[in-house]
């Protein structure tokens, strides 16, 4: 349970590390995430950066803690940072007692110097910069930061360089500044006694392809380390923790991908596009998969010319009988909206993963948002089922796409999975996935054909006998068009409204069969409950405790399931809430809109936040904390992060 | 038992207007079938929507009647996840030179083993005579408010721009030869695309049956049919050497002819081209045992314990 | 106003022609309604086909009435047929009292002869044959219907074509079967006294390209006439009525089609669909128009490659400043998806005519359905404005065409305008389009640039000056990212909020500046009051007027303006309504789901149809009657039709 | 008074990557429009998304950043909509050639008076490396996680079947020389389409600036820069008469010279033909007062009144 900052004995600690894109923000990130969970520390690590290849800023907090953590707060214990941008987007959000590493070198870098900052923010910036009456530079700040208590460290990432140079008799190393990175997270480790040899492990493991590399990079953490460690007095800051036994380190998009594996999802269709496609990258670079009691498996992986070709090609492989998926985001998804009506149609069990980002259109093509999701449930003409299920982690994510993969075999439909981009850029320590506990269900997917076959027979429970192409006996026929038991066209008035209720039938089904636990999880209710979906539960689930920790009790009902909406259920948590609280990563409070049409009340307050970036659990605590106090608007809209 | 023709027919009641080309596709499609003997069961007709879309219904093997221009994108996922299958995709000129153009055009680079048929009609059937891609600049068929404002596209010549290894042209009411062209086309290794003149008795009053057969022709003692077999005239469309300058010669040939239209209008084998890679044996590079273990070949789960084995990769996470 | 059948002095008839596909049956149709419409009358005339060119049944009711009529009934007063398959699908509705017109050549037809009549039809139609205990022939069911009060005509189609050959000297004619239609249309308007010399010059108007043919088929209606008015005792059924000076004879596509050259579209870009394209393909042959005090404009037309293109060619040329649209149904929607985000964050004034069909897929191609409106509300990915309109029948859809270009250029957003298959296929007679009431507004429209310009400033109600490609001094820049003042990219947070604050204000603007009557009209208010949209709405106001005449007054509200949704009028409307009853065409009940959201309150009762059929005025009062009765069930499927 | 190149220059920090091949096209595009003197308001670059997406806000005149894809789409209708525009569509070669591929196609027998140029650097840049249409098979550029599955399309033999009548290839490290091509481009009536070689430094480490150079060819003596001039060639890429015989040379040749890869890679014009009758005259047929009176120049109310009489129409309606 995460304690309020300073309760004795909690590490709740956060390091962000900035610097431009494609300079190596992410490597040194990785390594300094690595050395955290080596050392038995929960983390919870977010990146942050811009549609850019190269050049813009980007920015990686992790927090560290010896409990679990599941979001970012606000406050940052230790930066560190080799550019001036780094400096001039973060200093503020330094906490009083935190501490700053920077480069000597910019500290007279002025804020007109830094071509990458956007006017909008440099004005907001000089706002800030008149009013703490320093001058614009890097030094001008820091002095603020210093002023307010904040500890800053100044240090030559240059020295550090010429003295490795020296070391390696190789003088050409002198200018190789993206080794500021790894000189960064080492000065970090150093001076807040991460152990040593799980750094220069770390770093090893990270540089592994290349043995000169390797070694180069090695003995500059080493070299670093130990001038981090001569800094200042943070030594015993993050000396390490009681390790928990199965903590993996895993990355946003490792959930669904080894889930797609283990579900046995052996066709992947993919058109490029952030932040789906890390999923399908990293599915194709393991193609290859081991099989129990047989020769290796594989799942074939293809990049389409379109999101069209990737739904219709997905479809296609999934007629045959084999679990197939594919991953988008908004704007691929949006191309998908036709087709999905052909596999609603059609009762093709199918999953798409989608990893929403900011919209709409192009957006903030690589922040956050969960804005697609009535867009998900509503998406595509006329009526058919559908599932629209959200996961709340990255753990839940791995196990969620086995599910997903079963409802759509069981009940013939295609699946949409939300993920988002807060996940997907999120890399954290979590129980290790337990394949053991996955169950394949097929539903009644055929393996051979016994007497007549009619691919949408009428009558039972709706669920027919599923055949694919290829099997022998088996043929039937598919159509966009109303069909009848065969999948010939009809456009008899009667077999279409028996059709319609045959589909439409299976939302009450799976509402009914589908455990109650997976639909929504209550994790607790209250006076004060609150209703939210998807990734919000990390800050959720933080915030919630810091509030306990005050003494504050607050309810918690996770909507996973939805589509069809979990109405009864939902409604029966409710009943002793006097006060409804929505928190999504949106504008409209979407799901919000599900709730009120479902279960005909009343949201009583939005937390909403839309700039793309993440909820961090302590703008959530004060959100929530204003609400209980009374005053608070309909509306709260949440704004941290640069 | 040989099966026969008759049994690649459904009893579903075809309701193509009296006289429509699309009969003599049909036909030549389940005469195909019957000839290799291709069991029903391991065939799947895929279809475009359009008149030419109902084609799947009549045919009596798996049919997947898909969307309007995608019918290229089902059908290629079938075939990678079940390579085993014989994959023959049909759809209208609009289905697959309009909307569908850009996956005409993708399918050509990836030349996976399957058949693709265009019925090439000139119009939109089904949406009551509109211009289809294919329509020439100024023609008027009768149900166009004007003549048509666009330049038509060439099938053949975007087919073998397009990568296409197989590019011939059939008449739908010359069966047998049609016939023949679609058995060439589902034995080629890779994507064959056949472009199937098939006039539109209804909509299309220009490229008629009779036009097609020169019965316009202003001269009677001239008159002969605008049609005429490429293999009669002795040309060859293979590309026999795997080096440029072959291909430069049959690629060029096939183009030049590909622009004929008027009074001599060829049908038959355009460009044929065994030298490329096949797209199994490219993705037996990445997954050796592609062929003999497919996605559809592959056990997932065992009394609903999943068979596959990420502890690998797991262990990897561990920290 | 309609009171039921019998009542004294009103006229309402019910004539009803079948045939296959492409045989003329349309032709027929039309000549009847011109005749009914010059001969006093008010009329309403649905067409029903298969997606086929040729050879599947299709049939055209026309409700001729001296009182405003704007839907089917159920029960036909004469039907007229020379192909045994409309007997077949139709003898049982004609009314005890009414009239059958038949070819005497088909008495003998068995139904099994009959291959375009599928499987579920001929099994329920065996059925019936068997309770009747008739043979399964035409005679058998004529026989049936002759037993329940049904007259019935034989007439030789053979015998008048053989008469119309001798008459021409030309044996041919006698093969030319497609004359049986302007047979059968004048035996009809013979028997039921229509005036000779409107029939022969409605023959003459609608063969008016080729004299032949013309003067072919105005001696054979002359002749079939008087055949006609030989048979029976119908005579003064339909002699005249007294004529409504500037009624106009309209079809469904033509009020938007006309609206769209009125309110100054000149940009139409179309992929053909149905039912859609009839009014681009109208558009198209009417390109050139009058304009006053000028030489001619005219719209240009463009037939795209797809949809996508459709809609990115309408956008750009929107861009220019040009009112622009396009039309099309539910597939083609579902592939503007990804496009209409672009247009909403970009502000771009376009029009979406949503002629929409039964779905999902390609569903029942050429049939009705109002499946599509909560993908027009949430279509798109990710968060937007945007307008949802939908017009009640033919002659509001010519006004409602002009409100919607002005709601987009004022609100400067995308505007769905809801039509659908019901009315694209309705003939019906109105008061003539008044363009006199029409009032074109741009909204912030720039004609020319004063100073320094921004595309998206802010400040103010949000909604800023608009430039367009082309104008002098007026540059901006368009993305589909998110963007500042200017129209460049932006991830800036702040700036962020205060554009998706600025965009989706619009939607608040717009429920307070349109007028209320323009949101939701409220045709009347009562304990009962029934909510819908769209189409339903001559159904309805025909039903409602049946059961005011049975003493029974329910109210109705129907609600124009979807998106955003008139929440307060709309609640305020239905304070005395203890009961609200949701009419839809469609499966699920969209617009209730809307209603609930909005207003948190639950829909009673529902009344649905979704066969892909038009409501009848009979079965909805039936169903709005077992309402009031009471004990009828939450959810009412309406099922009439063939 | 003249405008200057530094007039098109917008004060957006352009965010590419240093050394990327897409600073040279921007740059020619600008010295282009500055050559000719086209007025910044009276142009408008539209722009697909990617990398090269970004161009439109780096240029100052009309700018419209369009949708993945979509960029002919919009070019398109804002240009039958204001002929009088100058209308430039820029974008990524998995823009034009896959995901907008069949746009691309359709765009070709429409060919309006534009002109369109992809940046052609084989892969996806701004998703971060993936094969572009164009990236040939086998090869595997740094962030492929296998070589590369699927044959490239070929831009220029894809342009000239699609039916564009000026068909181009650039180099953006030859400025003046693509400054040149995109005049000639912007000059022909008719859709111009520009192939543009363009390095991206940061994920394609196959055909980088020293890779075109030749720098990498073992035989030092015999080391040249792979990219040649068809100009420098005598080739004479223009169809000079209206028949058949010319068309189908000057097809042949361009569609040979497009299969060049390797040692010897043209630049220039392939293909030119000037005897298709344009788009706006199409138009004309149909609307006498098209190019005089297009829809931008249509007044369509005054004080609130609609000016279209629609009259005549609603009198053909009354009973
Ligand atoms: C997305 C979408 N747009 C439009 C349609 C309407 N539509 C149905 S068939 C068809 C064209 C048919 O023409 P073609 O492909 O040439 O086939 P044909 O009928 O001539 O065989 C169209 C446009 C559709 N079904 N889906
Ligand atoms: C519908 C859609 N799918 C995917 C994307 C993601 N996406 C952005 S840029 C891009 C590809 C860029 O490659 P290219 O067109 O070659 O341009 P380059 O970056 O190389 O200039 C993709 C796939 C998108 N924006 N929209
Ligand atoms: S409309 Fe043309 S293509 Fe369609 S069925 Fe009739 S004849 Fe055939
Ligand atoms: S990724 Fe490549 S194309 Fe994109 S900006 Fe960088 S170098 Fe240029
Ligand atoms: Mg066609
Ligand atoms: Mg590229």
């Amino acid at each position: 349970m995460i304690l309020p900052r300073g309760v004795a004995d909690l590490v709740d600690f956060t390091w962000l590390i900035g610097g431009p894109q494609g300079s190596g923000v992410e490597t040194a990130s990785t390594i300094f995430s690595r050395v955290c969970a080596k050392a038995g520390y929960q983390i919870f690590g977010k990146r942050e950066f811009h549609s850019n290849i190269k050049g813009e800023h980007s920015y990686f907090e992790v927090r560290v803690s010896n409990k679990t953590v599941r979001s970012n707060s606000s406050a940052v214990d230790l930066m560190v940072s080799y550019d001036a941008e780094t400096i001039f987007r973060h200093y503020s959000t330094v906490a009083p007692g935190g501490s700053i590493i920077y480069d000597l070198d910019m500290r007279d870098t002025e804020t007109v110097d830094v071509a990458t900052m956007d006017p909008y923010f440099k004005e907001r910036l000089h706002a800030e910069i008149r009013r703490l009456g320093v001058p614009p530079t890097v030094r001008g700040v820091l002095d603020a930061a210093a002023r307010s208590g904040v500890r800053t460290y100044p240090v030559s990432f240059r020295d550090l360089l010429a003295d490795l140079a020296e070391q390696h008799g190789n003088p050409r190393l002198k200018l190789m500044k993206r080794m500021y990175n790894v000189l960064g997270v080492s000065l970090s480790a150093g001076l807040v006694g991460l152990p040593r040899d799980l750094l220069l492990g770390s770093v090893q493991d990270v540089f592994s392809k290349k043995a000169m590399v390797k070694k180069l990079n090695a003995d500059a953490a080493a070299h670093a380390y130990d001038s981090g460690a001569d800094l200042g007095d943070l030594a015993h800051a993050l000396a390490g923790a009681e390790k928990l036994p199965g903590t993996a380190l895993v990355q946003g998009h490792q959930g669904t991908a080894i889930g797609k594996m283990v579900a046995g999802c052996r066709f992947q269709s993919y058109y490029p596009i952030t932040p789906a496609s890390d999923e399908s990258v990293y599915l194709e670079s393991n193609e290859i998969l081991d099989v129990k009691h047989a020769g290796p498996g594989s799942i074939s992986v293809v990049q389409t010319e379109d999101e069209i070709s990737a739904i219709g090609m997905m479809i296609g492989a999934a007629l045959t009988g084999v679990r197939s998926s594919t991953s988008t985001s908004g704007p691929g998804f949006s191309l998908m909206a036709e087709a999905l009506g052909w596999a609603g149609i059609n009762e093709v069990p199918v999953v798409i993963t989608l990893y929403q980002r900011s919209g709409p259109s192009t957006g903030l093509p690589t922040r956050h948002g969960q804005d697609d999701l009535l867009f998900a449930v509503f998406g595509g003409h006329g009526e058919f089922p559908r599932i629209v299920y959200a996961s709340g982690d990255i753990e839940e994510s791995f196990y969620d796409t086995c599910l997903c993969f079963n409802y759509s075999d069981v009940y013939q439909l295609p699946v949409i999975h939300m993920m988002d981009k807060f996940l997907s850029s999120t890399t954290v320590t979590c129980p290790v996935f337990d394949p053991s506990r996955i169950t394949i269900d097929r539903g009644r997917l055929l393996d051979s054909i016994d007497g007549e076959y009619r691919r949408f027979q009428l009558g039972g429970d709706g669920i027919s006998p599923r055949s694919y192409l290829g099997l022998k006996d088996g043929i039937f026929w598919n159509t966009g068009d109303e069909s009848d038991e065969t999948g010939h066209i009809t456009e008899d008035p009667v077999v279409r409204r028996q059709m319609m209720d045959k589909r439409l039938s299976r939302m009450d089904i799976v509402l009914e069969r589908v455990p109650e636990e997976e639909q929504a999880v209550c994790h607790r209710t209250g006076e004060y409950t609150i209703v939210s979906w998807g990734s919000t539960k990390g800050p959720i689930l933080d915030a919630l405790e810091m509030l306990e920790s005050e003494g504050v009790s607050v309810g918690f009902i996770q909507i996973k399931m939805l589509h069809p909406f979990p109405a009864r259920r939902v409604e029966r948590l409710l009943e002793g809430a006097r006060v409804v609280i929505d928190v999504e990563s949106n504008q409209t409070g979407q799901m919000g809109k599900l709730f009120s049409q479902s279960i005909f009340r009343r949201i009583d307050h939005y937390i909403l936040k839309y700039t793309g970036r993440g909820m961090t659990c302590d703008e959530l605590h004060d959100a929530i904390s204003d609400i209980i106090r009374g005053g608070a608007p309909h509306r709260t809209v949440l704004m941290h992060g640069s | 038992m040989a099966l026969r023709v008759a049994d690649y027919k459904t009893d579903v009641h075809n309701d193509w207007c009296p006289g429509c080309g699309d009969f003599g596709i049909v036909n030549a499609i389940q005469m195909a079938l019957a000839e290799m003997g291709i069991e029903r069961d391991q065939a799947t007709i895929f279809s475009g929507v359009g008149c030419s879309g109902k084609t799947s219904h009549f045919i009596n093997t798996y049919g997947i009647h898909t969307l309007h221009g995608r019918v290229l994108t089902f059908a290629q996922g079938a075939k990678v996840a079940n390579p085993d299958l014989t994959v023959v995709a049909v759809g209208g000129d609009g289905d697959g030179l309009g909307i569908g153009a850009g996956h005409f055009v993708a399918a050509g680079r990836r030349d996976i083993d399957m058949t693709y048929i265009i019925f090439d009609n000139g119009v939109y059937g089904l949406t009551k005579g509109q211009a289809s891609p294919t329509l020439k600049l100024g023609e008027q068929p009768k149900s166009l408010p004007k003549p048509n404002l666009n330049y038509n596209v060439n099938p053949i010549g975007l087919a073998i721009t397009s990568g296409y290894t197989f590019v011939a042209r059939g008449y739908s009411y010359d069966i047998r030869h049609l016939k023949d062209m679609i058995m060439q086309a589902v034995r080629h290794r890779g994507t064959s695309f056949l472009d199937v003149l098939q006039p539109c008795p209804t909509y299309n009053d220009i490229n008629t049956r009779d036009w097609y057969a020169g019965l316009d022709m202003k001269d009677v003692a001239e008159r002969h049919s605008r049609i005429y077999k490429l293999e009669d005239t002795g040309y060859d469309p293979a590309v026999h050497y795997a080096d440029r300058g072959d291909l430069d010669e049959k690629i060029s040939q096939a183009l030049i002819r590909s622009l004929d239209w008027g009074d001599k209008i060829p049908i038959g084998v355009f460009y044929k081209n065994e030298h490329i890679t096949s797209f199994e044996t490219r993705m037996q590079e990445h997954i050796p045992n592609y062929i003999e273990n497919p996605p559809a070949r592959q056990r997932i789960s065992e009394e609903g314990s999943p068979l596959t084995d990420v502890s690998g990769l797991l262990g990897s996470l561990l920290v």
